[in-house]
């Protein structure tokens, strides 16, 4: 059903739990099947520094939400936005149809966290 | 490994292998052919069909199928097809091949409507008489969940649509071998059951049908099966099944008293893990069943990542785990979307020990542990 | 014992029992499953699938099901059902799968027309097309005839219904491992399949459906089978399946040529016994069916007398053996009652030796003679 | 599917074939089934001394006449007219449900040669 590398992830997630202080938080959720997934990041110079992430959801979200926080780290907030929820599958050797639309919300959770680190240093 | 989703499927015993063999390439004929290898077969598939009828104490026409959802889907669109638009009622917690067979005979034209269910899943037979309209045709109850295993009143709801002539089907595929099946006392016109559940083959299943009750075949053909279900016998699947079932039925009540003690220990084993509740019935329940919601973690995760240590349960039934909807059966018991997400079914069954179920809540604690701390919901 | 009723059934072939052993009750796990057991258990569905599609070098969806009645009628049904009201036609020498689900389709009000057949039991392409209306959604002609051995103009009827836009369906049970089944050369939407007629296990067969061909399942359920046929795969059955078909294939081109041979002797052979005739088409036939009227005597008699002298044919098919009209097979290609009455089908396989038709000719010679006498039609 | 008896008198039938000058033959037949049966009997003495047939049919055709040729002999015309076909297949063991109507024409078959002899004698 899964790629090995959706496995990996899953088996040793990357990154995972709560952060102390974050610059920025973003939650994503599909109410139906029930994924939600929170990201937190550390933001240096517009530079995502650190990444973290908590998530409710199947082997699938739990995968995406680890490929991410990889993918993020070192890049610019501006190269974070460009990073689209295929980059993330195709991060991971693909996701199964059934699963790509609904369980791949790490991207949307990223953009969120992003906006609320803007939102936070306009104050 | 510690296989633990008997109610998905079975591995098939060593006696049923062994009474199918002969049957592949040797008494290989088929049993509408008038010569002698086909009245071998023909023998053998009329010996099982006997065999059954008897282990379920059944006078009427046993029908054999391809599996339980066809014996599900030739009682509902058999009786529907058969008679003019009518009214039909089925439980809510129906396994997907009754509640889909409805919904597409309600995109038919049927009026169908779904009988509730309380927290436990037990369905009331009161409401089942009140829900019965004068256009009603058939009423269709499990006898036990496939998911939260709790076992429904069906000997009461029978002899209430006998007493308001509503033909009613009963859905057996997991009771069969786990509880008493006695149909002298479930007054069904109908009962479906499934093999590969009981330790038979796959691919094999069987309707009961009362000799009165008038059915339109799903499969048309040569005639074969009273007319009800043409298409050459599986010979070797009918002997396998038919000797599942007597092997079953002969050791239930032993088996059915070990796995009880295991399924109780499991239950409180799992229990211990905090935020854990049961689903399902406490009492009335199968004796191999054990349903829990492990709260602020999925499903689908906790079932991997058990797989990967060895340890095989599931979420909702096999059928639906590809699906990403929750179970509509933890919904129709009031569970929200999160808990019914999280909840996971563990089945005992015949290969089933002790020290599995010490290392089960010891493994299932430990993921559990591992995914809450990743979970949002968690503090 | 000499087996000649290839055409009924056949025995499982030691090599597919090989591969279905491993699936019983050590990779027994619910391909629906998402633990380890229930990934295997896909697996080997999965690649039984694409085996076959390659084999029949199609491209498209194989809808496993539990045989060629099933394929056939979820064929015929599947479009129907999920269509308006339309038109179907159905050659007039089809499987009784076919007939009688056309039957009942017509009962529910679809038109239904049947294809004639010329004496040799040919279906004419050009009467096709003549015969093809505004309103037909549906033309089903089998690739060749289980009683007669007709093999039918396939390839040709199929790209008049492309060209019409009409669907087309053939029934390739009596074909698949006798002659060539080559879905690019056959341009059909569906086409069915059996395993038990080509030393696979009975229970199983297969219904290639082109990707963008809308049917109704006839069982619904879990959604398994792309959504067309629920029910837990049956998964030894399926690999089963799948080596049969594997072999079949790889083995056609000799076997064919050797069981041609046989036939023809055997046809030459019989046909010296006074009054008899051959029915079916002499060139335009199956490799291993041979079917002959013995004039003035009736074929169950025959079929009962050889089998008690341990020859094993067959009147008419399997399947309607058990009734007592005349085959409409043979009626459709003008025979009148009491010859369509006199017929017997021999079918040839894997296991016929020479000495076997040797015999088999010796042995009917001796039965004709014998019912003869007591006819009341012979001088 | 058919019972021992019925085999035996399909293996090995008795009084089977055609009659030199018979005082009396009849004819049945079932057109759909196929069926044709010839019955011919010697009467002495308002008795039937001797009974033979000839049979187009199954197994079910070919065993009742059998054993109905069996059992007019020595019966007197009276007593033939009174056997009924539930008789003949009783005599049998039985015979299948779905041949019990179509093949079990040896009873008509006989009633007619039974009628032949009396127009016969009239004349
Ligand atoms: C209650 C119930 N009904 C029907 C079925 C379907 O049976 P089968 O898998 O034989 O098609 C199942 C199992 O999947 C079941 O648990
Ligand atoms: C041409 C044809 N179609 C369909 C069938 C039905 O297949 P099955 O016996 O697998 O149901 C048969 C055999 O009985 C057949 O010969």
């Amino acid at each position: 059903m899964y790629s090995e590398k959706v496995m990996e992830h899953f088996r040793n997630p990357r990154n995972q739990g709560k952060m102390e202080n974050p610059d920025g938080t973003g939650v994503a959720g599909n109410p139906l099947c029930g994924d939600v997934m929170k990201f937190y990041i550390k933001v240096r110079n517009g530079t995502i520094v650190e990444a973290k992430w908590e998530t409710f959801g199947c082997a699938a979200a739990i995968a995406t939400s680890s490929a991410l926080s990889e993918m993020v780290k070192g890049k610019t907030l501006e190269e974070a936005l460009e990073i689209k929820r295929e980059d993330v599958s195709s991060f991971l050797g693909g996701l199964p149809p059934i699963k790509e639309h609904c369980s791949n919300l790490a991207v949307d959770a990223l953009r969120k966290a992003i906006k609320n680190y803007r939102e936070r240093v306009k104050e | 490994m510690i296989y633990l989703d008997y109610a998905a499927t079975t591995p098939v015993r060593n006696e049923v292998i062994e009474a199918m063999k002969p049957f592949f390439s040797d008494t290989f004929g088929n049993p509408s052919s008038i010569h002698l290898p086909g009245t071998e077969a023909r023998e053998a598939v009329e010996k099982s069909r006997e065999s059954i009828l008897e282990h379920i104490k059944g006078r009427g026409r046993l029908v054999f199928t391809s599996g339980g959802t066809e014996a599900n889907n030739l009682a509902i669109k058999g009786v529907c097809l058969s008679r003019k638009k009518g009214h039909v009622l089925v439980s809510s917690i129906e396994h997907p091949c009754i509640m889909e067979t409805a919904r597409w005979l309600s995109s038919m034209g049927w009026k169908v409507d779904h009988i509730p269910v309380d927290r436990y899943g037990l369905v009331d037979p009161g409401t089942v008489e009140d829900m019965i309209r004068d256009d009603t045709v058939l009423v269709s109850v499990m006898h036990a969940n496939n998911e939260i295993g709790t076992v429904e009143p069906v000997e009461e709801i029978s002899k209430i649509c006998s007493e308001k002539g509503v033909l009613f089907h009963t859905d057996a595929v997991q009771t069969l071998g786990k509880i008493e099946v006695d149909l002298r006392k479930i007054d069904a016109d109908m009962v479906s059951f499934s093999s590969h559940k009981i330790y038979g083959p796959k691919g094999v299943g069987a309707l009961f049908v009362k000799e009165d009750v008038k059915l339109v075949p799903l499969l048309h053909g040569g005639g074969q099966e009273f007319g009800l279900r043409s298409g050459t016998e599986n010979v070797p699947g009918i002997v396998g099944f038919s000797k599942a079932v007597e092997l079953a039925v002969k050791e239930l009540p032993e088996e059915a008293e070990r796995l009880r003690k295991l399924r109780d220990e499991l239950i409180s084993g799992l229990l211990e893990i905090p935020e854990t509740f049961l689903n399902g019935h406490p009492e009335k329940r199968l004796p191999n069943n054990v349903h829990v919601c492990f709260r602020f973690i999925e499903g689908e995760s906790i079932v991997l990542m058990l797989s990967e240590k060895g340890v095989f349960v599931s979420t909702a039934s096999a059928c639906s785990s590809r699906k990403l909807e929750p179970s509509h059966v933890l919904r129709a018991i009031g569970l929200n979307h999160r808990d019914a997400h999280g909840s996971v079914r563990f089945t005992l069954g015949k290969f089933t020990k002790r020290e599995d179920i010490e290392k089960t809540i010891e493994v299932c604690a430990e993921v559990v542990e591992k995914l809450r701390k990743i979970s949002p919901f968690t503090e």
